[in-house]
């Protein structure tokens, strides 16, 4: 098994001189990028420590906070971003299996998806600025609006509470931006056929990407907007 | 079954990787493990020598009480860019990037690291971390020390993003490197060169590389916290805004405890390597060796509430993490005693990178047993933030880390240029070293102890003496330090040509590469039939008359059924 | 009576001090023994066992399983005695008895101020009285300050927003040093203090003469020389990190902005509580504007010093 | 051939985990709205948790994937649990001995004006700290 056809019948162009074989090629890679999404989940774990202390200290502050957060606009969030790991999923699939269509037309899907995070992302922080909710010391909650008087949340520790929210969210949506350049890149390589049922590692990895950054959203969700 | 002949002869007249191509470009460009290597070496030698400047500055002004060169302002910065260049420039990176760099992919049998071009890149994030941190020169004082505690760091000048921002980029490299090295471990041995085969620097290296990938990225998230904590004021870390300033301790020393042992695994790979080449056994407890070292990675996680017993922190997490601290004392004790009985009944010969494994032995010992005088809590009290501290830490590091990297840069020279350096020269070298490295901080545990506190500018007259002991020591090690860059510097030019094996050891980049090693470094994938310190299984090996100076003529690997040996 | 120290640890002058000084030489002595069969062996080894040949190579000798077990076993023994040692000690040092006497400790950049119950203020020295279990509850105005006195064998971090604290028993009357032991900026190293143990008749006499009152150039020049002013104000017109102080009063000075002012008595006040207002022209603006919290009564002595002064 | 070997999820099976997490989400929202005390952040940890299995299991078919890279896996959020708990032990039992207060100045002087509003002829109560 180990020695491949492929490797004797010359290396194909994209399998590097230090490989024996795609197989190693597409293993290393592999295991590089879940090394990665390790790293990220520690990037991430630093914020989820601050939260979770910050909550244990201050439950009430938390809960009563957390009413400015709209679990609708949340909730249609993590929706799509399901379903943007659900059209990746399917787009390795495609790739899988040479169906060049269906992988760009997925591709397409998720970026689309993405977008409409990103703009949901966007009308809720502009709704936040507009009565002041902003992170750290420029946190002056003022006006009334979507049934809250904003006036009552300006309570100690909600600055927390928005801070970590913001930082939390920002650097995630950060990644979500990220992850549409990567399929961007993808699209445009799919289209001119540089991926196939035997080469589609870029695919893969970045597909892998995508779905930790929908996981760390599917933690998020709950701890935000639903305490 | 074939007969496999190593290469075996000297550089001459053959392509290596340092003639194929010599152009600026085909340098600054390349993906040879090899020539990154050197450029690490070049770029760290070069972070050691502006920290070293800081230290000597440090002790110099240290000499007398009061102002003796420099006043308060210069001094705090100048040990704090000591300490930032040291363990961000230098300490961490030295190992794994430049010997890791140069030796694993060989150790392996491998042609390169998995990744050439992230390997690049990490060079290039180094650099650029290095210039960014030190461009907060022209920013302003650099100031706060190494470790930036807030609240401090969130109310000193600017300067502290740069230093910060470079920390964070460095901390990028070290990642890739990790990284890097885990996958290649895993994926990318010669076959025949099992787990229980593997050289120990390699184990080391394995586990080195998962603390980088494992903590580095908390030190990420830290700075990103504190540059917020700057620039919006978040609260989480500022006490003035309801944070909490001991969380920042936790997540600063999440991660930089756990860098540690990023700096002392890879040291104890080479002695490892050193000890049993010139001993010419068999490592004792191989295997306890090889899996204490991922065991002290994983242990190393869960201790550092030690460096805050006196912070404020809570009393239980003070006890944890001090009953969890004896629990990674024990196996690095272990280490040491499987070392000293390697040399039992074997065939000791004290060359310059073996004297540099038994100062080794002498040195880290001092560090790991006042390193439990400072895991007991109430003797922790008294001595926290002490020299005591200081002297105890340069134990570790210099004596441990510098020591070891000295070792393997006079083992491994030989490989990497292709010229012997001066035996006598390199012997003095480290007397002097040992010498003054001793005097230098040995007195500063009695200082520590006595309660003389670190980061002092000016101190009593009580600790007059044991200053100046500490001063004159720092120059006794200095000019060894001067010693080794000059005689390594000119045997480029005027050494004696190394033989491909001039130790006689038996790892696959002595044995099956030439002295200088060639782009790919093997001409034929090796295929590996024994462990790495199975002497006694190769008697035939040192039979030849001028063997152990050299040449490894004769030596033959038997090749049995060829193993696959990356997984699936 | 407080025990002399040795060459490695200063005299032990409180109750606690000599519990962990015992640990200390526990282990100390313990890791020496240790340390010395490290090197004899491996200098032994190197000697017995020298390369005599090139061409000989040592059997493999056998590992004992056994060995490798008592290796792991016994140390593992011998930490677990010295955790529970330190673990007990370390709660006898954390936990102040119930009759402790408290006084308050604000750490700031770059003094000690110190509160008594009484009323009475202390600043860099602290008068405690002997023998009797004394409980500092400390807090800082700014960064992380730490509280350390080497003989006392006692060391807190001094945080903002937080009170900690420490506790000790003198058992000597003297002078022992504090020092502050947390990177805490420019002038770290010059944040000290002493410890004045006095006996208690001394001490109810000092708290006695506190509450009375002192005239307010005495006072000042005491408030002066106690937070340290003089290490960055010369009296004696030399340059240092600010200004000279002395024949201050009634001249006109010029500010780095190029406005100028007569130093009367407002101005001396203003440049106590908010020292970057008006910065004098050629200094770093490099006050800590800590001195708010000196009382009116406090600031007026100070005025006064500084008018006196030629 | 080398990518023979790669595991190819069925089309069905990656709806069937979509439908699934969709339906989490619901449950998620429907039993945050309940009051179960403090068994509602259990609960939405547990429903997130699964949402997270499912993803890492089918999307990223770490289930047919080579096992090191779910000891990868596994390792990293095994680091992230001790960072979380090992932090707690010290957030939560903060102030355990008396040499460090449980509570910050600022949450105390917020306390005693509590009261004082309460209790105007409190003057004396000081914002210092209890014994």
């Amino acid at each position: 098994m180990a020695s491949t056809s492929v490797a004797s019948a010359g290396h194909p162009g994209h399998l590097q001189h230090h490989f024996v074989s795609e197989e190693q090629q597409f293993d290393a890679s592999k295991m590089g990028m879940w090394l990665f999404l390790v790293t990220e989940i520690l990037l991430f774990s630093g914020m989820f420590v601050a939260y979770t202390v910050f909550r244990i200290w201050y439950p009430e502050v938390f809960a009563h906070s957390a009413e400015l957060l709209d679990w609708r606009l949340g909730g249609l969030n993590t929706v799509v971003l399901l379903a943007s790991s659900f059209t990746v999923a399917l787009g390795v699939h495609y790739a899988q299996l040479d169906n060049k269509k269906g992988l760009v037309i997925n591709l397409i899907l998720t970026i689309v998806f993405a977008t409409i995070f990103i703009v949901v992302k966007y009308f809720e922080y502009t709704g936040k600025f507009a009565h002041g909710v902003f992170p750290g010391i420029n946190f002056q909650p003022h006006g009334v609006g979507g049934g809250h008087i904003y006036a009552e949340y300006d309570i100690p520790f909600a600055a927390q509470f928005f801070s970590i929210y913001f930082v939390m969210t920002g650097i995630h949506g950060l990644h979500v931006l990220v992850g549409m350049g990567l399929f961007a890149w993808l699209i445009t390589r799919a289209l001119r056929g540089h991926f196939t049922s035997s080469y589609y590692t870029p695919v893969e990895l970045t597909g892998l990407y995508w779905h930790l950054v929908d996981i760390i959203w599917i933690f998020l969700f709950p701890l935000l907007y639903l305490i | 079954m074939t007969e496999m002949t190593p290469s075996v002869s000297g550089n001459s007249g053959t392509v290596n990787y340092l003639n194929h191509d010599k152009s600026i470009k085909s340098w600054l460009l390349t993906r040879d493990h090899k020539r990154i290597g050197i450029m690490y070496l070049v770029a760290i030698s070069l972070a050691f020598l502006a920290g070293g400047i800081m230290a000597m500055l440090i002790r110099l002004e240290l000499l007398s009480p009061g102002e003796t060169i420099m006043g308060p302002d210069a001094y705090n910065q100048a040990f704090t860019i000591h300490g930032v260049l040291m363990i961000f420039a230098f300490i961490i990176p030295a190992l794994p990037a430049i010997l890791g760099n140069f030796v694993i992919p060989m150790q392996l049998g491998a042609k390169d690291v998995a990744f050439p071009r992230i390997n690049l890149l990490s060079f290039y994030l180094y650099l650029g971390g290095a210039v960014i941190t030190l461009s907060a020169l022209l920013v302003g004082r650099i100031d706060g020390g190494w470790t930036f505690y807030a609240p401090y760091s969130v109310q000193v000048g600017d300067s502290i993003l740069f230093v910060t921002m470079g920390v964070f980029v460095m901390g990028f490299s070290s990642i890739l490197t990790g990284l890097n090295f885990i996958v290649t471990i895993h994926k990318m041995r010669a076959p025949g060169l099992t787990w229980n085969r593997l050289p120990l620097f390699v184990w080391s290296i394995y586990a080195t590389a998962i603390v980088q990938v494992l903590a580095t990225p908390v030190i990420a998230i830290t700075v990103i916290l504190l540059f917020l904590e700057r620039l919006l004021g978040i609260g989480i870390f500022d006490p003035a805004l309801g944070g909490d300033p001991v969380l920042f301790q936790h997540f600063f020393w999440f991660y930089s405890h756990p860098a540690v042992y990023v700096m002392i695994l890879p040291a104890f790979g080479i002695i490892s390597d050193l000890i049993g080449a010139f001993s010419r056994h068999r490592i004792v407890g191989y295997r306890f060796v090889a899996l204490s070292s991922i065991a002290i990675a994983f242990l190393g996680f869960l201790v550092w509430g030690h460096h805050m017993f006196v912070s404020g922190q809570s009393a239980l997490a003070s006890t944890v993490f001090s009953l969890i601290t004896y629990l990674i004392g024990i196996p690095t004790g272990v280490k040491i005693i499987n070392w000293i009985s390697t040399m039992y009944r074997g065939s000791v010969q004290l060359r310059t990178p073996m004297i540099y494994a038994l100062i080794f032995l002498f040195t880290f010992s001092i560090g790991g047993f006042t390193g439990i005088m400072l895991g007991v809590l109430a003797v922790d009290v008294h001595l926290h933030d002490t020299y005591f501290i200081v002297a105890h830490f340069h134990y570790t590091m210099l004596g441990g880390n510098v020591i070891a990297a000295l070792g393997g840069l006079h083992f491994w020279w030989p490989k990497m240029t292709g010229k012997m350096f001066n035996e006598t020269l390199g012997r003095i070298a480290a007397g002097l070293i040992f010498i003054g490295f001793n005097l230098t901080f040995f007195p500063q545990f009695i200082a520590g102890s006595r309660g003389m506190p670190r980061r002092y500018f000016d101190y009593p007259s009580e600790f007059v003496g044991l200053n100046v002991l500490s001063t004159y020591g720092s120059w006794i090690m200095a000019a060894g330090f001067f010693l080794i860059a000059g005689y390594l510097l000119f045997s480029l030019f005027k050494g004696k040509k190394a033989p491909a094996n001039p130790w006689g050891a038996l790892t696959l980049e002595w044995t099956h590469t030439a002295s200088i090693p060639e782009p790919h470094n093997f001409t034929v994938t090796p295929v590996v039939t024994r462990g790495a310190y199975d002497y006694h299984l190769v008697p035939e090996f040192y039979a030849g008359p001028s063997s152990g100076d050299g040449s490894s003529a004769g030596l033959a690997t038997q090749e049995v059924a060829p193993e696959t040996t990356h997984e699936k | 009576m407080g025990d002399q120290g040795s060459s490695w640890l200063p005299d032990a002058m409180s109750s606690v001090a000599r519990d962990v000084d015992a640990l200390f030489n526990f282990v100390l002595i313990v890791s020496t023994i240790l340390f010395a069969a490290v090197i004899v062996s491996t200098i032994y080894f190197v000697i017995r066992y020298r390369r005599r040949s090139d061409q000989y190579v040592p059997e493999r000798i056998k590992e004992s399983k056994w060995l490798e077990a008592a290796w792991i076993i016994l140390p593992t023994i011998l930490t677990m005695i010295i955790f529970t040692w330190g673990f007990r000690v370390f709660i006898t040092l954390s936990t102040p008895p119930p009759d402790s006497y408290q006084i308050t400790v604000r750490a700031k950049q770059w003094f000690w101020e110190f509160e008594y119950s009484e009323g009475a203020t202390s600043t860099s020295d602290l008068y405690v009285p002997v023998g009797k279990p004394i409980k500092l509850l400390m807090s800082s105005g700014d960064v992380i300050h730490s509280f350390f006195v080497p003989e006392f064998r006692i060391k807190h971090d001094v945080i903002p927003n937080r009170y900690t604290s420490v506790w000790f028993e003198a058992t000597e009357v003297g002078e022992y040093r504090i020092y502050c032991t947390e990177y805490c900026g420019q002038q770290h190293s010059m944040m000290l203090g002493m410890v004045r143990v006095v006996t208690q008749e001394e001490f109810d006499d000092w708290l006695d003469e506190q509450s009375q009152d002192l005239p307010p150039v005495e006072l000042g020049e005491r408030l002066f020389t106690q937070y340290n002013c003089q290490v960055c104000h010369a009296t004696d017109g030399s340059r240092l990190i600010g200004p000279p102080l002395n024949g201050l009063f009634g001249i006109t000075r010029e500010f780095d902005d190029g406005m100028t002012a007569v130093a009367d008595d407002n101005y001396l006040r203003e440049s106590i509580v908010n020292p970057g207002a008006k910065v004098v022209a050629g200094y770093p603006n490099a006050m800590v504007a800590t001195y708010g919290s000196l009382s009116t009564k406090q600031i007026d002595a100070l005025v006064a010093y500084l008018k006196s002064l030629e | 051939m080398a990518h023979a070997v790669h595991h190819i999820t069925p089309k069905k099976t990656l709806i069937q985990v979509f439908i699934a997490l969709i339906a989490l989400t619901v449950l998620t929202v429907v039993t945050s709205r309940m009051d179960l005390g403090a068994y509602n952040i259990l609960l939405a940890l547990f429903i997130a948790f699964c949402k997270a299995m499912f993803v890492i299991l089918i999307f990223m078919a770490l289930r047919h994937d080579s096992r090191i890279n779910a000891a990868v896996f596994a390792l990293g959020s095994v680091i992230v649990v001790v960072f979380l708990l090992f932090t707690l032990i010290d957030t939560v039992f903060r102030g355990d001995l008396p040499n460090t207060v449980e509570g910050t100045i600022m949450e105390q002087e917020a306390a005693d004006e509590a009261m004082r509003m309460r209790d105007p002829s409190r003057e004396e109560l000081d914002a210092g700290p209890g014994e």
